[in-house]
């Protein structure tokens, strides 16, 4: 076997999947502590690679400095939007079916506002060291790639501190995993929720990011991430940080495998087929330990 | 309330009975074909989503990818009906034979999934899905990614448009007095169990293996024969046609805005839907009738947040308890 | 649930508001004016190109209103948005055919919709003026679709190879890797490329079709690089084609040719990848470089109405497909669906993309123009008679 | 009529149940106790099929049962009650009951006869009066009520009940006592209860059981057991003393 061809291909399905799992992370967050499917979720990701992309071509700032203030604004536009709409659903009777068909019509709104904005062409973001690579041998890492990637550990790395260190994120932790407990020691049930959406909605603009730095992105692109972003989250269990994570990567290096080794227009039927496998296995994820 | 028990809405009978039959015989009045091909594609989202409502709104197992059972009943009627040149008196049979294909599928496949609940199911069915579409994509007599073309045929526009106008419209009949047979029924109480508590349904004596995967066959095997009739009507198919995952997705939308668990709630979803869809796409700024659709989706979850159905039923309960 | 009353208020005063910006429509001065409708997906993920060939459609109108209108009356546009769902398609074209009973039916995008359309047109008896879907699409027997420019992937790289026909064997690339997308654009270069490089004794050691969205494209560009394939062949469209080439720039992956297939006649090609994208060869049958008559006084018009110095290759397309259904109705001098099919078929028609004569299918003969994009420019290589810039040849290395 | 032999349950690493034995004799009624993790709700979830042992075995007369599934296992007549009290929240109280006589043992096929049905066993425990009430909205007690409508729905010739008394207050309980009389002389139907409120075990059952840590350490008589050394030790320090 060709090694350096397997290696290369290991590693770019490595860099995708830490992407896919930065952007998985908050949305796992958000339907393990709040029981909301966003199907939004990845909208909010293009949103903040359109942000990014001003950023750089009108003020020329690279993507990972604005990436702070566009993650910023995105927190707080999250927790607004959880008050204006998510909250007020929480009463519902099935709340994760109110909420999908509620964030299916954010999706839908936030779609076409980009599309107003910035039309429909596809952009990529281009910043200084585009094209750039490190080459080891035959084997090449382009620079954006590995930025991506870098912002996808760091993000992945600081949320898990942030849940298991602050006191806001232990209480996040604890409504997760015991709503009527944790409302019973005195969490602000509403309260911890927005901020754990502001949060989940900030991942997801910094996963956004990450991922243009990779891909070209349109406003109807969130279609396609969402689907990955479902994948990871089942696989590595809803609620689930180190889980998310792990099944991004997990579903990277399959890519990669299959890359090295199958056609090409076999490798989606091959990944979708072993994650319903693995799914059949151990229908609880594969990264959680069954109840 | 919800019942499992069948109201007794005086004159409800008398009123579809009225509506169908005034359906049944627009086509003699010769109106534009387009009303035809509207009010076809409206019975086609109806007769997806009351099969969906069976294993997804009776018994909560989302299936996120019956476009699949659909797909599939498609390609099984074109793939016939291109091979031996078949006539159009054969698009009904071939059409009953595509939901077979169809329900066998789902036999296959649900015994497995059906294990899995919540998300899971959603997500498994959803990777089903994708899998069959690059199936029918990589496997090169089933046209490929190119599809398939139907032989084209000497009748008229407008007998055609009328030809699967009535076809679809006796499906969705079916399909309708089988999902409100079914809600009133020992297998709709069952499956409605099912959905609020397994375990307990299982203590209560309901054999949920079974009958999960008797709903999930059946609402397979509807979707599979619409499939044979859209492939006729459109005549060329081709997977990202035919496996659309927004179809999917669409489906369990118009059920759960309309009220899933209930005939009338994924009628009323599907319908109202359709329309609104319709109503928009000729609206001046396609992104702003976009963002309206959107807008649409919020407002009814928002202040409806039971779904469309249960808000209708419960206001006129109200008012029934107010006259008293 | 209880909502107060303020926020439903405010809610509806939203929705409503939003409903009346949409609502705003120019109003159209319009004495018996002749209809022109169908659908196009503004919306979704194919509005990129659609929205283009909308404006190439309103400027055709604009411009053939200004000069005293179709038959000596004015036009008029009817544009549904399809969402690019081919049922939409369908259901839009009957509307417009049957409710607003338009005079022309307006050719749609992309080709699976077109795909779809085409039996109905044929149905309905209309004539349908569009890009079509490939070469399949035109063998089913059709008798009212043409083509007038068609987008034939079949087509796609005819002047490109012919330009590698030009150069001396000993100096063609001998080894291609070719890695299309897996849809019928995609598919539909396959017979071309496979006879192509046959001819030019050029050997295939890499043929490989790839889903959307392409996960990563170093892994191609590598197994290309280690195989020494001098002709690289990317058959996609623009997400994957930029991976591609950026992944070739960052391996130091060097061929002698470059081809791209429908990814980089987009405009966003050029603007977004500057310098990244230079020495891409690929193919059109419309170019705004093009320097017959009918597309010199289009860019002039262009220029002067719209300020671009650039015609968007499906602005292009649109306006020929009008030049052409609006030749056969001047032609036929009547709205007679037939007649002007009829008139197509017999008589040749001068577009911005080249004069043509209609074959039985409603196909022109095989051509297309080479491009190759030369300091951020889409410039025209190839046939010699319409070149630009002269080739670029081989590709020179990427640059930092 | 019901008997239980050497049950063996581990979940991950930990032994809930390790080799306990059980007898049920026709018309009686058995109760369990045990501190809390003592593996009583297990042995339950074993009995109804919800959970499989890893090892030992389940007859009802005779018949090996353990291994199948829940729903085979009502259908064969043993109907239970569930410890946090499990309605369908979103159906009737009438419904959920109905649902019970649709699908138990010799079930009532009918809709009509069900729905009749159904109406008789609200009566008998009380709740004709909400029978048309969301069960998710029933207080407490009405809910304990209900679990117990919808078991004997099933038809049951046992019963297992997972501490329908707890949480009740004085009133409810003295009631629930009689309801639970009521049903094994008027049904006929044999008892196998977990309940830690010691007054209604020892009002109730004629014979108990004690569970520690997954081994059963006593079983006879309630004033047996309540004397037995071990279940002295077994609660000492915790409730037991405040219990009795």
């Amino acid at each position: 076997m060709n090694f350096s061809l397997l290696l290369q291909s290991l590693i770019s399905g490595l860099l995708m999947g830490g992407i896919y799992a930065l952007l998985g992370v908050g949305f796992s967050l958000t339907w393990g502590v709040l029981r909301v499917i966003n199907i939004a979720h990845a909208s909010f990701g293009i949103l903040a690679a359109y942000g990014a992309y001003w950023a750089l071509t009108l003020l020329h700032v690279d993507p990972v400095l604005s990436l702070l203030p566009i993650v910023g604004l995105l927190f707080f536009m999250g927790m607004g939007i959880h008050k204006a709409i998510i909250q007020p659903i929480t009463r519902a009777r099935e709340i994760m079916v109110a909420s999908m068909v509620l964030t299916f019509g954010l999706a839908i709104i936030l779609e076409n506002t980009m599309l107003v904005i910035w039309s429909p062409d596809p952009r990529v973001l281009t910043p200084s060291y585009a094209g750039r690579a490190i080459l080891l041998g035959d084997i090449g890492i382009p620079m954006t790639h590995l930025v991506g990637f870098g912002l996808s550990l760091v993000g992945i790395l600081l949320i898990s501190l942030f849940l298991h260190k602050t006191h806001i994120g232990k209480a996040v932790q604890a409504t997760w995993q015991e709503p009527e407990g944790a409302a019973l020691v005195g969490i602000d049930l509403h309260r911890v929720s927005r901020i754990a959406f502001g949060l989940a909605i900030s991942a997801a603009g910094a996963g956004g990011i990450a991922m243009a730095m990779m891909y070209a992105f349109d406003p109807a692109m969130h279609n396609l991430w969402l689907i990955f972003v479902f994948l990871v989250v089942i696989v590595g269990g809803v609620g689930s940080v180190f889980g998310t994570a792990l099944a991004g990567l997990l579903i990277g290096i399959i890519t990669g495998l299959c890359m090295a080794w199958v056609p090409y227009h076999w490798i989606n039927a091959i990944t979708f087929g072993i994650l319903m496998i693995v799914l059949l296995i151990r229908p609880h994820g594969i990264f959680r330990t069954g109840v | 309330m919800r019942s499992i028990w069948p109201g007794r809405i005086t004159g409800g009978w008398i009123v579809s009975v009225i509506i169908l039959c005034s359906l049944g015989i627009l086509p003699l009045l010769s109106p534009k074909v387009y009303f035809l091909s509207l009010l076809y594609m409206v019975f086609l989202y109806v007769v997806l989503a009351e099969s969906w409502n069976l294993i997804g709104g009776f018994a909560g197992y989302l299936s996120f990818g019956h476009v699949a059972f659909f797909g599939i009943g498609a390609y099984t009627t074109a793939f016939l009906m291109s091979t031996f040149h078949l006539p159009v008196a054969s698009v009904l049979p071939i059409s009953l034979l595509g939901g077979l294909v169809s329900a066998a599928v789902a036999l296959v496949v649900g015994y497995p999934c059906l294990r899995l609940r919540g998300p899971y199911f959603a997500v498994i069915t959803l990777c089903f899905a994708f899998v069959v579409q690059i199936l029918v994509e990589n496997l090169p007599f089933f046209g490929g990614v190119e599809g398939l073309w139907l032989t084209p045929t000497k009748e008229t526009v407008a007998f055609q448009r009328a030809l699967y106008y009535e076809l679809m419209m006796g499906l969705m009949v079916v399909v309708l007095l089988v999902v409100r047979g079914i809600e009133h029924s020992r297998l709709g109480a069952g499956l409605i169990a099912i959905r609020e508590d397994e375990d307990v349904a299982q203590c209560l004596g309901i054999p949920a293996p079974r009958i999960k995967l008797l709903a999930f066959v059946l609402s397979a095997f509807f979707p599979g024969v619409a499939g044979g009739f859209h492939a006729c009507y459109l005549t060329y198919i081709s997977p990202v046609i035919v496996f659309d995952v927004m179809i999917s997705i669409l489906i369990v939308l118009m059920t759960l805005l309309g009220g899933g668990g209930s005939w009338a709630g994924a009628l009323l979803g599907a319908v109202s839907l359709s329309f609104v869809n319709e109503f928009l796409t000729t609206f001046v700024r396609a992104e702003i009738a976009r963002i309206l659709y959107g807008m649409l989706f919020i407002g009814v979850i928002l202040f409806l947040p039971n779904g469309l159905w249960e808000f209708i039923r419960n206001a006129s309960f109200k008012r029934a308890h107010a006259e008293r | 649930m209880k909502v107060g009353r303020r926020p439903r208020t405010t809610f509806w005063a939203l929705v409503l508001s939003t409903f009346l910006l949409g609502s705003l429509s120019p109003i159209m001065a319009a004495e018996k004016p002749i209809l022109l409708g169908g659908s196009l997906p503004l919306t979704g993920v194919w509005a990129e190109t659609a929205k283009v060939i909308e404006k190439g459609y309103r400027f055709w109108v604009q411009e053939k209103n200004a000069q005293g209108g179709l038959l000596g009356r004015p036009v008029k546009l009817i544009i549904y948005d399809d969402q690019g769902k081919p049922d939409n398609a369908v259901k839009l074209a009957e509307k417009a055919i049957t409710v607003d009973k338009v005079d022309l039916l307006l050719g749609g995008y992309p080709g699976t919709a077109a795909r779809a359309v085409m039996p109905l047109a044929e149905k309905h008896r209309m004539v349908y003026v569009s890009m079509g879907g490939h070469m399949k699409s035109f063998q089913q027997g059709y008798t009212y679709c043409f083509g007038s420019p068609p987008l034939m992937g079949e087509w796609w790289f005819l002047a490109a190879f012919q330009w590698l026909e030009s150069i001396p064997a000993d100096q063609r690339p001998q080894r291609a890797a070719v890695y299309i997308m897996n849809n019928p654009v995609g598919t539909s270069l396959t017979q071309s490329i496979n006879e192509w490089t046959k001819k030019l004794g050029i050997k295939i050691v890499i043929h490989e079709r790839y889903n959307l969205p392409l996960p990563a494209a170093e892994p191609l560009v590598l197994k290309a690089k280690q195989k020494r394939c001098d002709l690289f062949i990317s058959g996609g469209v623009f997400p994957d084609g930029v991976m591609t080439v950026r992944a070739a720039k960052a391996l130091k992956y060097n061929p002698k040719v470059y081809m791209q297939g429908v990814g980089s006649i987009i405009p966003a090609w050029v603007q977004q990848l500057g310098k990244d994208g230079d020495y891409i060869v690929s193919g059109t049958s419309y170019h705004y470089k093009l320097r017959n008559r009918s597309n010199l006084e289009l860019r002039k018009k262009v220029k002067e109405k719209l300020g671009w110095d650039v015609i968007p290759t499906y602005f292009g397309f649109a306006y020929a497909w009008l030049q052409t259904l609006a030749a056969g109705v001047e032609g036929a001098g009547s709205l007679d669906q037939t007649k002007i099919r009829d008139w197509l078929r017999s008589h040749s028609v001068e577009t911005l993309a080249g004069t043509f004569t209609f074959d039985e299918k409603g196909l022109p003969p095989p051509f297309t123009y080479a491009t190759q994009i030369i300091d951020g420019q889409v410039e025209l290589i190839w046939p010699p008679e319409v070149q630009t810039h002269a080739p670029i040849y081989p590709k020179p290395p990427w640059g930092e | 009529m019901l008997k239980g032999e050497g049950i063996y349950k581990s979940f991950g690493g930990l032994m809930a149940l390790k080799g306990v034995d059980f007898h049920l004799r026709r018309g009686e009624v058995l109760g369990m106790i045990g501190p809390n993790g003592s593996g009583k709700t297990t042995l339950f979830n074993i009995i109804s099929g919800l959970y499989r042992p890893d090892s030992g075995a389940v007859y009802l007369e005779r018949r090996r049962i353990d291994g199948l599934k829940p729903y085979q296992i009502t259908q064969l007549g043993i109907g239970r009650t569930f410890q946090i009290v499990r309605p369908l929240a979103h159906l009737t109280v009438l419904e959920n009951v109905a649902i019970g006589v649709l699908y138990g043992r010799d079930g009532i096929h009918q809709m009509r006869r069900a729905k009749a049905r159904a109406e008789e066993l609200l009566e008998f425990t009380g709740l004709a009066e909400k029978q048309d009430q969301p069960a998710g909205r029933l207080p407490l007690a009405d809910r304990k009520r209900l679990e117990l409508a919808r078991a004997l729905a099933t038809r049951p010739s046992v019963l297992l009940l997972d501490e329908v008394f707890a949480g009740l207050n004085q009133v409810e309980m003295e009631e629930a006592i009689d309801l639970v009389t009521r049903i094994r002389v008027e049904f006929g139907v044999t008892i196998f209860m977990i309940e830690h409120v010691m007054k209604a075990i020892m009002q109730a059952c004629h014979r108990i059981l004690a569970l520690h840590h997954g081994q059963k350490i006593a079983e006879g008589t309630p004033q047996e057991v309540a004397g037995h050394p071990d279940v002295i030790e077994a609660y000492l320090g915790s409730t037991y003393a405040d219990r009795l």
